[in-house]
């Protein structure tokens, strides 16, 4: 018996559980994958393209970032599923991900350093 | 990659296995950001050339990018592949996928020995010290993945690897993926952005 | 014997950690205010006087607390011991939410009025020397700290260097601000009855503003652990009266004038010491051009 | 399973099946191949009381060049190397894995499950801590000891940059630190994912999160924290690794690196860190003082809140190490805030604490003296930190004995005396027999009284401005009289552990025979026999409440008074059929139960750690050595299955 299985048993409320039987059968298929992937290149082509026009620095930077955020969010959203996949996996990726983020900008700024 | 479905009934209903890699990505974020935090720490504070505006080549290394980018999207065709229970393209796409990462390396090989011709080495500058150590660990864990990619094909070769094993594909897919988001980053913090 | 054991044994949760508390806070109490050469409590000036107000303004609560928690378990341990072995548990009491919410709250408010002086405090000390202060550059390398002279300079523009074998003086009454540089390794500067300590960091230059109350010798230290000889890597500061300083400010200064040539002198990098060497060898300091601060 | 593995007919196969056969019977081949977590867990123990006493030798001796100014035991060489050792030893050979064997002993039999999610892997990071510490301490050799040369690490336990680097401190100490403490790090971070894994999918049917025991909770976030904080010492490690190897300049001044980075990434790590070494012996006070005030803990929530809120802000205080650096009046200020404001839950534990014993029926046990014990030393070592944090007054205080008092009594007093407390308490569970009582009753004051005298006297030392890290130290400073009180008190200390050692050869023999639950305890580890069996539970428990066990043994009227439950009359304890491993319960007498086999992979794999290190520093040719050892290893470990069909 799961402990999932015990508590709807009791009547008790399931925690993370809920999630654990949903996450067949519900991935998105070869066309998803490969439309995410066509997205892709086009996003890198766009930031190669980007570097070579001669923005100003500031825009260059803070497009480049945000382009880069968007592939970082595509991969992990749907190649890697956390957008279909338990809230748990998730919730430990993005604590170590925000960690780093948070902890090294104040590293970075306490030593006076530029963050770009 | 031995326990299979017996372990299936956890407390929380995942997998014991899949759990522990989603840890480890955690872990492995405050890994690489150590060492990119370094690179932005550093940049632009070298005292002596060669300066990365000297040596980038953008046109090459977008090339590489696209490489593992596309062979992201090998990889999760294998996955969805297997989880079909189609061993045979799970196959192919899982041999692609080994193959682009190999590219990358082999790339990444002709960029170091190139940068090293041009002057910089481990020891030449900031630069030089925080490039070849952030791209050097990315590019191992690339290696590592290509390992376990290869050790997975012959794997399934032998029939080692039917749908219900699909979890395996995941697990190396996982972690290809994340290789893969770290050179995102890597990508456009040290190549694309340089320092004014 | 076993009889003594035994009733020791019965008295000592009683007597013991009263005894050592009291011990302690007795002890605590003793060591301040001596004249010892390095007491943080014997401040001789407005650095260092401020910093131990500020360390009594957070040590008696601490004490406070200190007593409330060992005293509260000493007497429950005497009031709630079990007097039947064969009693049932007592009532199973889960908690209490006020109570709880008290504890959460009252030493949060303390600490906030540990944490307002001490905000205030930092920006106070830590802002920029004033600009009237006296301007002495510090070289540290292993093992000595080298005192460059600015407003002391020869015929020639070349500032009075004390590389650690002469005592160092100070003007009182007045800032001093140290401009701290390290040749090597972290070092870190520190004259305990004249202020807090500042380390001497590499690539990262700081400046310290201390300032002295009345003619004293003052001994200081390098508190940062950089090498064999650390340990006897110090200081004698003379603080002089203003006339006092200036009478040995121009003493040097004929000496520097009569003196030929300045010494040899070395880039930044100053290659270590061999271990083993356990004197305080006079390291050369750096050229008095690269001094700026 | 996997069980189209390495082809059945193939001879390697069939010699590989026989050796782990083989492991079953043999009792030195079973303890190198076991993958029983409690096994594991006494390897994990022993190991780190033997360097507990290394670590105690190394102090012992400081403290004897110390006890009189002036004084020739060691000279200033010797000294760097032996507190720098000692540091370290302490830090990550001693309380860290002493922790871990704790969360190995207890954590699957507190949750009621057979084993860890990953046994081998369990037993990959005990052989890698072991190589790791070995390791580390082959250091001394590095010169020649014999001849009176002592080799060892001298950059002191936090090596700060650039005094790291070759130029500063040439020959190989430093080497084997760093490439020393990598190895341990990979242990720790191997047991950390295996604790989460564990704890979070390996729970008896209704234990729910919270209804787990608090020492279960201080594991799952100390493991957090161990997972999040680990990584950023490697990196720091590899950084210096290729400075001091390869020439590279991460921390090199000369061109243009901040030595700084190195004690932001060090304290990064540093101050979770501290929270790792406190945090298990928190849980395990948290199960003591329930059990002899005989009531539960009080505020159960409060207290596992606490305990995460502390994990999370250990993450924003770690600049309070580096007030002295100069960073500024903003981070500074900013740090100091956070700083204190860590005090609010560590305060919340401590009053529960207290709050547990008001109204109880106190038994003073050997265990329940040293919980109680922790909880007041920790008390003056947090209340020592909170007026470090004070900033401009701990410019003052910054690298003087003050911060050592302050670090002791919250690693002595906090981390040891919680973990000799739960030796005490646990020992019946594993051996069947209490360790003498009257001998721990002297040991624990013996140790109360040393300790004391050995700590705070570092106080006073401190504010009358003795820096640490000196070997020797003039007469006429005033720090004669509390130096000398150190010296006698360390000396008290060994005494009192020397008391613990005999006491505890004793009574494994000798002892007095304890029983399933000679403490009338509250948890499901006491509802197995002791020893526990190799399958822990015959059936998988069923849990219905927190303190599971108090509430099959009492019950409260309407009254709210204890009443025993009568035997018979209540339900008997309910079981899980149809358990994890989909076997159908076992019959009480575990037939029928499949554990995973043993394994020599694990070994193979870590035993490749310290041939790739000492290859690095000595001859490259070893570094293929290891690497094939690690990755044969890790071939064999997934190839081979987990459990052997009969
Ligand atoms: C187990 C390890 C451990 C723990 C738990 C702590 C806990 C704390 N530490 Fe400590 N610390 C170390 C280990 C630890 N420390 C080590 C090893 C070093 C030195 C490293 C080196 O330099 O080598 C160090 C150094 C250190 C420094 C740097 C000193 C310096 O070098 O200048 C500071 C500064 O702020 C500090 C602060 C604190 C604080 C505020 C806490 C708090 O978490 C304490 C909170 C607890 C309490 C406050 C007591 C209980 C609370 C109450 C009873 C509530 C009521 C209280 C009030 C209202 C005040 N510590
Ligand atoms: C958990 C951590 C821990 C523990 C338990 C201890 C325990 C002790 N420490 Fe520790 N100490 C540190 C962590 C710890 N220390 C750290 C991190 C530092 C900083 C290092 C640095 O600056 O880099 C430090 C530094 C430090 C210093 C400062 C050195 C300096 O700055 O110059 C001193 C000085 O007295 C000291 C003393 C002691 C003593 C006397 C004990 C005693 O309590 C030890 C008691 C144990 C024993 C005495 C062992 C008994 C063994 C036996 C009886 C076995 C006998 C057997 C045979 C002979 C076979 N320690
Ligand atoms: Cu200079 Cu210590
Ligand atoms: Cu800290």
């Amino acid at each position: 018996m799961t402990l999932a299985e015990y508590r709807r048993k009791r009547g008790e409320p399931v925690l993370t559980e809920e999630h654990a039987e949903e996450h067949t059968e519900k991935h998105p298929g070869v066309l998803e994958y490969t439309q995410i992937g066509l997205i892709l290149f086009v996003i890198t082509a766009i930031e190669v393209g980007i570097y070579y026009v001669g923005l100003g620095f500031n825009t260059l930077v803070v497009s480049l970032l945000v382009l880069s955020l968007i592939k970082f969010t595509l991969v992990v959203a749907w190649f890697m599923h956390l957008r279909f996949d338990n809230k748990l996996f998730m919730t430990l990726f993005i604590t170590g991900l925000f960690t780093a983020l948070i902890v090294f900008t104040v590293v970075i700024a306490a030593l006076h350093g530029q963050l770009v | 990659m031995a326990a299979g479905t017996a372990h299936l009934e956890t407390s929380t209903g995942l997998d014991n296995r899949k759990l522990l890699m989603w840890l480890f990505l955690g872990s492995e974020c405050l890994f690489f950001g150590s060492f990119i935090a370094a690179y932005v720490l550093y940049r632009g504070h070298s005292t002596t050339g060669p300066y990365p505006e000297d040596l980038v080549d953008i046109p090459f290394t977008s090339v590489s990018a696209f490489v593992l980018l596309m062979s992201s999207v090998s990889m999760v065709l294998a996955l969805a592949s297997i989880q079909r229970g189609n061993v045979r393209n799970m196959q192919i796409w899982l041999f692609t996928t080994a193959i682009l990462g190999t590219l990358f390396i082999a790339g990444q090989a002709y960029e170091f020995t190139e940068f090293h011709h041009e002057g910089l080495s481990l020891s030449a500058n900031l630069y030089g010290t925080t490039f070849f150590v952030l791209t050097g660990f990315h590019g191992a864990h690339v290696t590592i993945g290509v390992l376990i990619l290869m050790s997975l094909f012959t794997y399934s070769l032998r029939g080692g690897i039917q749908q219900k094993d699909s979890l395996n594909i995941e697990l190396a897919g996982l972690y290809w993926h994340f290789v893969d988001i770290v050179w995102i980053i890597i990508f456009t913090l040290v190549y694309l952005i340089q320092p004014q | 014997m076993s009889d003594v054991i035994r009733r020791l044994r019965a008295n000592a949760p009683r007597l013991v950690p009263a005894l050592i508390l009291l011990a302690l806070v007795v002890l605590l109490l003793s060591g301040c205010e001596t004249d010892t050469p390095q007491n943080t409590f014997a401040a001789e000036g407005e650095v260092a006087r401020k910093q131990r107000d500020l360390f009594y303004w957070a040590m008696w609560p601490a004490i406070g607390v200190m007593i409330l928690v060992i005293g509260g378990i000493i007497v429950m341990c005497l009031r709630f011991r079990e007097r039947d072995p064969n009693s049932l548990p007592p009532r199973q009491l889960e908690g209490n939410t006020p109570l709880k919410l008290t504890w959460t709250v009252v030493p949060a408010i303390m600490l906030l009025a540990l944490g307002v002086p001490m905000v205030a405090m930092i920006w106070d000390l830590g802002a920029d020397p004033s600009p009237d202060a006296y301007v002495i550059n510090i070289e540290a390398q292993r093992y000595s700290f080298s005192f460059i002279y600015p407003e002391i300079k020869d015929a020639k523009g070349n500032p009075l260097i004390l590389d650690g074998l002469q005592d160092p003086h100070i003007p009182v009454g007045k800032q001093v601000a140290f401009h701290l540089k390290s040749n090597d390794v972290i070092h870190s500067f520190w004259i305990p009855r004249l202020g807090g300590k500042l380390d001497v960091v590499p690539n990262n230059d700081n400046v310290l503003w201390l300032k002295a109350d009345k003619p004293d010798t003052f001994h200081g230290e390098c508190a940062e652990y950089c090498g064999i000889d650390h340990a006897t890597m110090k200081m004698l500061i003379h603080a002089d009266a203003q006339e006092d300083f200036d009478k040995w400010a121009n003493e040097e200064l004929l000496q520097l004038n009569a003196t030929p040539a300045p010494k040899p002198s070395k880039s930044a990098s100053v290659t270590p010491t061999p271990a083993g060497s356990a004197t305080i060898a006079p390291t050369p300091t750096a050229t008095p051009q690269g001094t700026g601060g | 399973m996997a069980t189209i593995a390495a082809p059945r007919t193939s001879p390697l196969a069939q010699a590989l099946r026989d050796t782990r056969a083989a492991a079953e019977h043999n009792p030195i081949l079973n303890w190198l191949a076991t993958v029983d977590h409690k096994k594991i867990g006494v390897l994990y123990g022993v190991s780190s009381f033997v360097f507990f006493c290394l670590g105690g030798i190394e102090a012992l001796l400081m403290r004897a060049q110390l006890a009189r100014p002036g004084a020739n035991v060691l000279t200033a060489d010797e000294f760097n190397r032996l507190f720098t050792m000692h540091g370290t030893t302490m830090v990550f050979l001693v309380v860290m894995p002493m922790s871990a064997a704790f969360f190995n002993l207890m954590i699957p039999l507190m949750i009621g499950a057979r084993d860890v999610a990953f046994p081998r892997l369990n037993a990959f990071s005990y052989w890698t801590f072991l190589a790791g510490a070995i390791f580390l301490n082959a250091s001394f050799f590095t010169r020649n000891i014999f001849g009176g040369e002592l080799g060892a690490p001298d950059g002191g336990w936090f090596g700060y940059a650039p005094l790291n680097l070759r130029a500063f401190t040439p020959g190989h100490g430093m080497d084997f630190w760093a490439l020393g403490l990598n190895i341990l790090g990979i242990a720790s971070l191997a047991g950390g994912f295996n604790f989460i894994v564990t704890i979070l999918n390996m729970r008896a049917p209704g234990m729910t999160l919270f209804r787990m025991p608090v020492f279960v909770w201080m594991t799952l976030v100390t493991s957090f924290l161990i997972i999040f904080a680990m990584p950023v010492i490697a990196v720091a490690l590899f950084e210096l690794t290729f400075d001091r190897f390869f020439g590279a300049n991460f921390f090199n001044p000369a061109a243009g690196g901040n030595p700084l980075l190195w004690q932001h990434m060090f304290w990064l790590f540093g101050h979770p860190g501290v929270y790792i070494l406190i945090l298990p012996a928190f849980g395990i006070i948290s199960e003591i003082l329930p059990t002899f005030s005989r009531k539960p803990l009080f505020g159960y929530p409060f207290v596992v809140f606490s305990g995460i809120a502390i994990g999370f802000m250990s993450w924003g205080v770690w600049v309070h190490h580096m007030y002295t650096t100069g960073l500024g009046t903003v981070a500074n200020s900013a740090f100091g805030i956070s700083t204190i404001l860590i005090a609010v839950p560590t305060g919340v534990k401590v009053f529960n604490w207290m709050g547990t014993l008001w109204g109880g029926s106190i038994r003073f046990r050997a265990p329940m003296m040293f919980a109680i014990g922790t909880v007041a030393m920790f008390t003056i070592g947090g209340l020592s930190g909170v007026t470090h944090s004070m900033v401009p007054s701990d410019y003052q205080q910054q690298d003087t004995y003050y911060v050592v008092a302050h670090f002791h009594y919250v690693l002595f007093g906090g981390a040891i005396f919680g973990l000799f407390g739960g030796m005490y308490y646990w020992f019946p569970k594993f051996t069947g027999r209490f360790l003498n009582e009257r001998w721990g009753h002297v040991h624990f004051w013996l140790m109360l009284i040393g300790f004391n005298l050995t700590f705070f006297p570092m106080h006073m030392s401190g504010l009358l401005g003795m820096p640490r890290r000196i070997y020797t130290y003039p007469s006429d400073y005033g720090w004669n009289l509390w130096n000398l009180m150190s010296s006698v008190g360390a000396f008290t200390i060994a005494l009192s552990v020397l008391i613990f050692m005999i006491n505890f050869l004793y009574s494994i023999r000798r002892g007095k025979e304890a029983g399933d639950d000679p403490w009338d305890a509250r948890t499901l580890e006491w509802t197995i026999p002791s020893p526990p069996p190799h399958y822990n539970f015959a059936e998988i428990p069923v849990v219905h409440s927190r303190d599971e066990f108090w509430h099959r043994k009492y019950q409260e009227d309407a009254q709210g008074n204890v009443v025993p439950v009568i035997a018979g009359a209540a339900h008997a304890p309910e079981v899980a059929h149809g358990d994890g491993d989909g076997h159908g319960g076992a019959h009480g007498d575990g037939h029928g139960i499949h554990l995973p086999s043993p394994s020599f992979m694990p070994l193979i794999a870590a035993l490749g750690f310290p041939f790739i290190a000492v290859g690095l520093i000595y001859d490259y040719a070893l570094v293929p050595v290891g690497a094939t050892l690690l990755i044969v290893g890790l071939y064999g470990w997934a190839l081979e299955p987990a459990t052997e069909e009969e």
